[in-house]
């Protein structure tokens, strides 16, 4: 097609995964995956920063075409949308201060404030093991505000994605502050299926071309060539 | 009175304001240089009927005809009339000149621009001799040197009298005058009904709705007594206010003192 | 706007305008009466109105709904308590605001002034964004006030959120009570002190009452526009109706159901918000033609 | 947070040349006033239409009229963007693939300005009826006893006449459009709320960035204000002083 | 007229506004049952003066005694003066019944609560005497039925009545009226002026600025005429009216027919 293909990216920096510099040019993790998969595919693919809160609608409206923005596939979502197989599944973790001492467990959160960000596998998974284990479970419109509140003392811990709080204890914030208390149990009911890029449903030309494009950059390495520049572990999961 | 010409002719006036009948069927013409004062009790019909000449208010019944041209009515299909020539009206508005008890004037023009807007807007008068005739208008009612203020900026009796310097402008058939002096401080009356007074003089064809009675008997050539929406009595000055017959007007006049 | 605010205007030749037009462009108090209500074109209406909402229910997906009724009617408990929270507080902040700029010595004058200006001059966003993140996370730096026992509020999200819609509030209030204050006719005052008031007494009894009845409309086209401002707590981690929303948003990734039905809970609250106002309003009639 | 927060500022990050975000932030300035003056135009447009269908309309525009300024001002822009925003290219691409044409793609500026006019229109709807239901009556009913057209007498007497009851409601409209612009931000729009986040978060530099966009909505308003002065003073000329 | 006591003593009373020295020494006192009817040309100083009696004006210079009392002064450190006891002030106000020209009710109260206000809460009354007391001046001033009405929806004679009404429910020492019916159609006037002559018959005192000159005639027993911030002429309206002195009060007697 003569029109390029246009990749909806969450207009708020998620670093290390996507985030636009000054000059406004995109960097991170799944801007290289994009990049790589669209050159497998030999689609020729812009990237359309839209704001979080409108990108379903981006997407269903025909505004985007995908969506590479670190979104987990959930039956929930299914309903609405469709997705390619996933493209990373990473293990979740839980930070906390480094003042206070306790594990990633439900006995060691009892009593404390654990903040999420909202929507997300891991407010599933917090509300299922630790809210009914008696800690409170408080959901952030981003993963940023929710690692800002931890630095600032308005949280005891904050789970997510390993990679997100990794980036964040790396970054000046969370080094003073905060150390990795462990990761959780995997629960692959709730914490299962991985990220996915986001397509609309009945758009399955495009849905066979992007999966066949993640097989292909796994099978000739191009996935752990870029991985490589950004993690030191297997971001693919198992 | 018979050899001048007709300059508003009302037949037979309805006026009907939902249930309430306010002009029960009203005649009257006014010659060329007639000056008619029409007085009557508050709520007696007074301006309704100066507001019917120029079709401000839409007559429920009867026509009125301007320099012996009738104004063209339609039935509006609820029983009332209507207009039937918009254009007809408003160019016969054009040369009527009205004055208001609340003068009206347009607050964000000038005093002279307030004069020559309706020459160069309506008549097409172009502006420069507009200008020219809107100056000596507002010489002769004594407001020269407020050609450029702004209405606000006037006391009641001089806003009054550049509002009659506005009728003028339009060089009138007839000048429609709807108690010029009520809303003034009894102290700005005196300028006012003085610039009336001089067109009165002038034989300048008017209808003259007034409180003001021993003004309307000074002025007038005919007083019109208006009751309850019919003309209850009506005649030279003399007659109406030395000899009145109906009890009514006898009452009227003296009650106001 | 209602045309009985303005038959008391001072002795001016010309009318002014009332002070805060654009606010009174808010007020919904104009909603069509009961009376006279059903009219052939209207019954029309109506039936399209209706045929669009069986539409709505009918082609839309709504199966989530019995799922997430608890925690949308708990979001709207929070949105209410916020919105009425934060107007009544604000509106205690505004009568001084409004009366200092009104009557007070210049240094007051210019203070109230500039919180106005600054309030009413950037995003509600950027301000509660300030507070909560700016000096919300100021404050755990201080030992002395991780100790104290003001902690356990001070590390929640709400007194922020409140802060934030109350200053807010107090601000675009403040403007519209001046403009009342001064608008309530000096006779009025002059009258209450010829009879011997005291100041505070002529406060109290006239002219409080009077400008608050006169800022009704306005007062409650800020209270509508309050409404509409308090989703932005939802960025702070105060689960409002739109919170709740927004998160079935994500949870679903559905684009129109959660939002119609949260126009439709706004609708519904302005409505009631209207009600509300319009029976304090009819409290003390005023002649409109 | 550190310790001393004086010590983070990194004014570096304002520099107007990337690295810093200074550009960025006053690029996303000039497109939120760009949007604001194209929705405004757009709300005036149709506030000075619905207030005169209001005044003088039938009773279906009146109705009509009435439910899009009801609706319009009870429910949270975020909301009808979104709805208007979408649901509106939705249906526009669906009526043009049933017609034949390809979809259409809708610039977001051209849609945020659709947007913003269509709020501010219900505003302005009733900043306009209040003005023109201001002018007194007899003003216009002057100009018509000197047998103006209904159109003349518009232009010449009722628009102007309405002006200086209008501009304060007008000038407000204005100071919230140009705030209203932040929601723009939910259809992609690079404006200066949404270039503030960004900047926000990729340096960490909440503070900073928030204070500095702060202070750019400020000084637009106060810039406004000014401007809104000069042409109040010019409408209200024929005004005696308070 | 020595017999009775003293309501209102003024001496040597002078009011500036800025450089404008709008009142020049004016002594005048009110004896109790005097009806003292001001009159004088636009901007004399009338109501400047009647304002200053209860200190809604403070004065630059002189003193105002009621019944005896003179109200304290201080410099108030701009080389003007200034009360120096408020509390005076305010209970020497509570027992003098100004009447506004533009009435001045309070429009968020019904009529019935306009009458109560002071008395309740300025003096102390039981709620259910003000209003005991409140009706029965209603009905005198013929507004019982309208008890319930806010001002606004009463027309301007009626809402002229009812603010006589509220100052006599303060069972005032003296009355002060300002030009109680200047704001009024003309039809009103007299309803108000009515109620106004009933007051004088019953011997109330009460300092009256009126531009009807036919009323003060009839009902005032003294009569003062201000002219450029002095007294010009004072005394018995039969002299003031029949035979004037001055030219000036001649001039201004002529030009109010
Ligand atoms: N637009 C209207 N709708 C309904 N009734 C009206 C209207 N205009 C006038 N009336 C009624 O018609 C009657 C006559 O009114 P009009 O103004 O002609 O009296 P008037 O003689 O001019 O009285 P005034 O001396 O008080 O001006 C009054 O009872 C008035 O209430
Ligand atoms: N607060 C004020 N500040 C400045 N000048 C004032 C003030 N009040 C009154 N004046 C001036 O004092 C003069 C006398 O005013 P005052 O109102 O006492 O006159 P008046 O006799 O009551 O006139 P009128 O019959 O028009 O009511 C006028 O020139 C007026 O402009
Ligand atoms: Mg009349
Ligand atoms: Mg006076």
């Amino acid at each position: 097609a003569a029109e390029p293909l246009k990749v909806g990216f969450a207009a708020e920096p998620y670093p290390p995964f996507a985030s636009p510099d000054a000059a406004g040019k995109w960097e991170g993790w799944e801007v290289e995956f994009m990049q790589a998969i669209c050159a497998q595919a030999k689609l020729d693919c812009v990237i359309t920063p839209v704001a979080w809160d409108g990108i379903i609608p981006a997407l269903t409206s025909k505004k985007i075409d995908m969506i590479v923005g670190s979104m987990s596939i959930t039956p929930e979502r299914l309903k609405t949308i469709d997705f390619s197989d996933k493209y990373y599944n990473t293990p979740t973790g839980v930070i906390g201060p480094k003042s206070e001492k306790f594990d990633a467990t439900p006995a060691g959160l009892k009593g404390k404030t654990i903040g999420v960000q909202v929507a997300t596998i891991h407010q599933d998974y917090a509300n299922k093991y630790f809210g009914s284990a008696g800690a409170t479970v408080k959901e952030y419109q981003t993963q940023d505000e929710a690692n800002n509140d931890l630095a600032a003392g308005r949280l005891d811990a904050v789970q997510a994605d390993a990679i997100a709080l990794d980036a964040f204890l790396k970054s000046d914030q969370g080094k003073q502050c905060c150390e990795l208390k462990g990761n959780v149990k995997d629960d692959p009911e709730v914490l299962g299926a991985g990220v996915g890029v986001g397509l609309r449903k009945g758009d399955t030309e495009l849905k066979d071309k992007v999966n066949a494009a993640i097989k292909a950059i796994r099978a000739n390495g191009t996935y752990d060539t870029f991985s490589k520049k950004y993690f030191d572990f297997d971001i693919y999961g198992g | 009175m018979t050899e001048r010409a007709e300059a508003i002719a009302v037949t037979n006036l309805h006026k009907r304001f939902g249930a309430l009948e306010v002009l029960k069927g009203i005649s009257l013409t006014a010659y060329e240089g007639d000056v008619i004062a029409i007085i009557g009790g508050s709520g007696s019909g007074k301006s309704t009927f100066l507001r019917c000449i120029n079709m401000l208010e839409v007559p429920s019944e009867g026509s009125v005809a301007i320099r012996g041209e009738p104004i063209a009515m339609k039935q509006d299909g609820l029983g009332g009339l209507a207009p039937s020539d918009r254009r007809q009206v408003q160019r016969l508005r054009s040369r009527l000149g009205m004055v208001f008890q609340s003068f009206n004037l347009w607050q964000h023009m000038t005093i002279i621009q307030n004069v020559i807007e309706a020459p160069v807007h309506v008549l097409g008068v172009s502006k420069a001799e507009a200008v020219a005739r809107g100056e000596a208008l507002l010489r002769r009612v004594g407001l020269f040197e407020k050609r450029d203020a702004y209405p606000a900026f006037l006391s009641g009796g001089q806003q009054q009298r550049a509002a009659i310097a506005r009728a003028l402008a339009i060089q009138p058939h007839a000048m429609l005058f709807d108690e010029p002096t009520s809303a003034l401080d009894p102290e700005l009356v005196g300028e006012v009904l003085g610039v009336i007074g001089d067109l009165a003089k002038e034989k300048r064809t008017m209808l003259l709705v007034t409180h003001e009675m021993k003004f309307a008997r000074n002025v007038a050539n005919h007083i019109v007594f208006l009751a309850h929406g019919v003309i209850e009595e009506q005649g030279p000055p003399e007659q109406i206010f030395g000899a009145p017959k109906s009890e009514r007007l006898k009452k009227f006049i003296h009650s106001s003192h | 706007m209602s045309a009985g605010e303005k038959a008391a205007e001072p002795d001016s030749l010309v009318e002014l305008p009332p002070e805060e037009s654009t606010v009174e462009a808010t007020a919904l108090t104009r909603l069509p009466s009961g009376r006279g209500f059903l009219k052939p074109h209207r019954v029309v209406l109506m039936a399209i109105a209706a045929s669009i909402v069986f539409c709505a229910v009918w082609f839309l997906r709504w199966d989530w709904l019995p799922d997430y009724a608890g925690r949308l009617a708990h979001g709207v408990g929070v949105t209410l308590l916020m919105l009425f929270g934060t107007c009544l507080l604000g509106f205690v902040l505004a009568v001084p605001i409004g009366l200092v700029q009104v009557t007070g010595p210049w240094p007051l004058k210019l203070l109230a002034k500039g919180f106005c200006t600054i309030i009413r001059g950037t995003p509600l966003l950027l301000q509660l964004w300030l507070l909560y993140y700016g000096l919300g996370s100021l404050f755990p730096q201080f030992p002395a006030i991780r100790q104290s026992f003001l902690w356990p509020v001070l590390r929640e999200a709400w007194p922020y959120g409140v802060a934030a819609l109350t200053m807010s509030f107090a601000a675009y209030e403040g403007e519209v009570m001046r403009g009342a204050f001064a608008g309530v006719p000096k006779g009025e005052l002059e009258a209450a002190r010829a009879y011997g008031m005291s100041r505070w007494k002529v406060f109290r009894r006239i002219w409080l009452p009077r400008a608050v009845h006169r800022a009704l409309p306005t007062l409650n086209g800020e209270t509508v526009l309050q409404l509409k401002s308090t989703p932005l707590v939802a960025t702070i981690t105060v689960i409002d109706v739109y919170a709740v929303v927004s998160k079935i948003r994500q949870v679903t990734y559905l684009t129109y159901e959660p939002l119609l039905l949260l126009a439709l809970i706004y609708l519904c609250l302005t409505a009631l918000l209207v009600l509300a106002f319009r029976y304090f309003e009819n409290k003390i009639p005023t002649r409109s033609a | 947070m550190a310790a001393d927060p004086a010590s983070m500022i990194d004014w570096g990050l304002l520099a107007l040349d990337p690295p810093g975000w200074g550009g960025v932030l006053l690029a996303g300035l000039m497109s939120s006033i760009k949007i604001a003056i194209g929705g405004y135009s757009l709300g005036l447009v149709l506030g000075t239409g619905g207030a005169f269908g209001k005044l003088y309309g039938g009773p279906v525009t009146k109705d009509l009229l009435e439910i899009y300024t009801t609706v319009v001002r009870a429910v949270p822009e975020l909301v009808l963007i979104l709805l208007l925003y979408y649901a509106g290219t939705d249906l526009l691409n669906r009526l043009a693939a049933s017609l034949g044409y390809g979809t259409v793609d809708i610039s977001g500026l051209a849609a945020g300005i659709f947007v913003i006019g269509v709020v501010q229109g219900a505003y302005a709807t009733e900043v306009m009826r209040g003005a023109i239901l201001a002018v007194p009556p007899g003003q216009i009913e002057a100009a018509r006893a000197f047998g103006m057209s209904p159109l003349l007498a518009l232009r010449r007497v009722t628009l102007p006449a309405m002006l200086p009851h209008a501009l304060p409601g007008l000038s407000n409209l204005w100071l919230i459009t140009t705030k209203d612009t932040a929601l723009l931000a939910v259809v992609g729009f690079s404006e200066l709320t949404l270039v503030t986040r960004q900047a926000a978060g990729s340096t960490k530099a909440y503070m900073l960035f928030f204070c500095a966009a702060g202070v750019l909505y400020l000084a637009l308003t106060l810039v406004s204000n000014l401007v809104i002065r000069l042409i109040e003073a010019r409408a209200r000329r024929g005004w005696a002083a308070r």
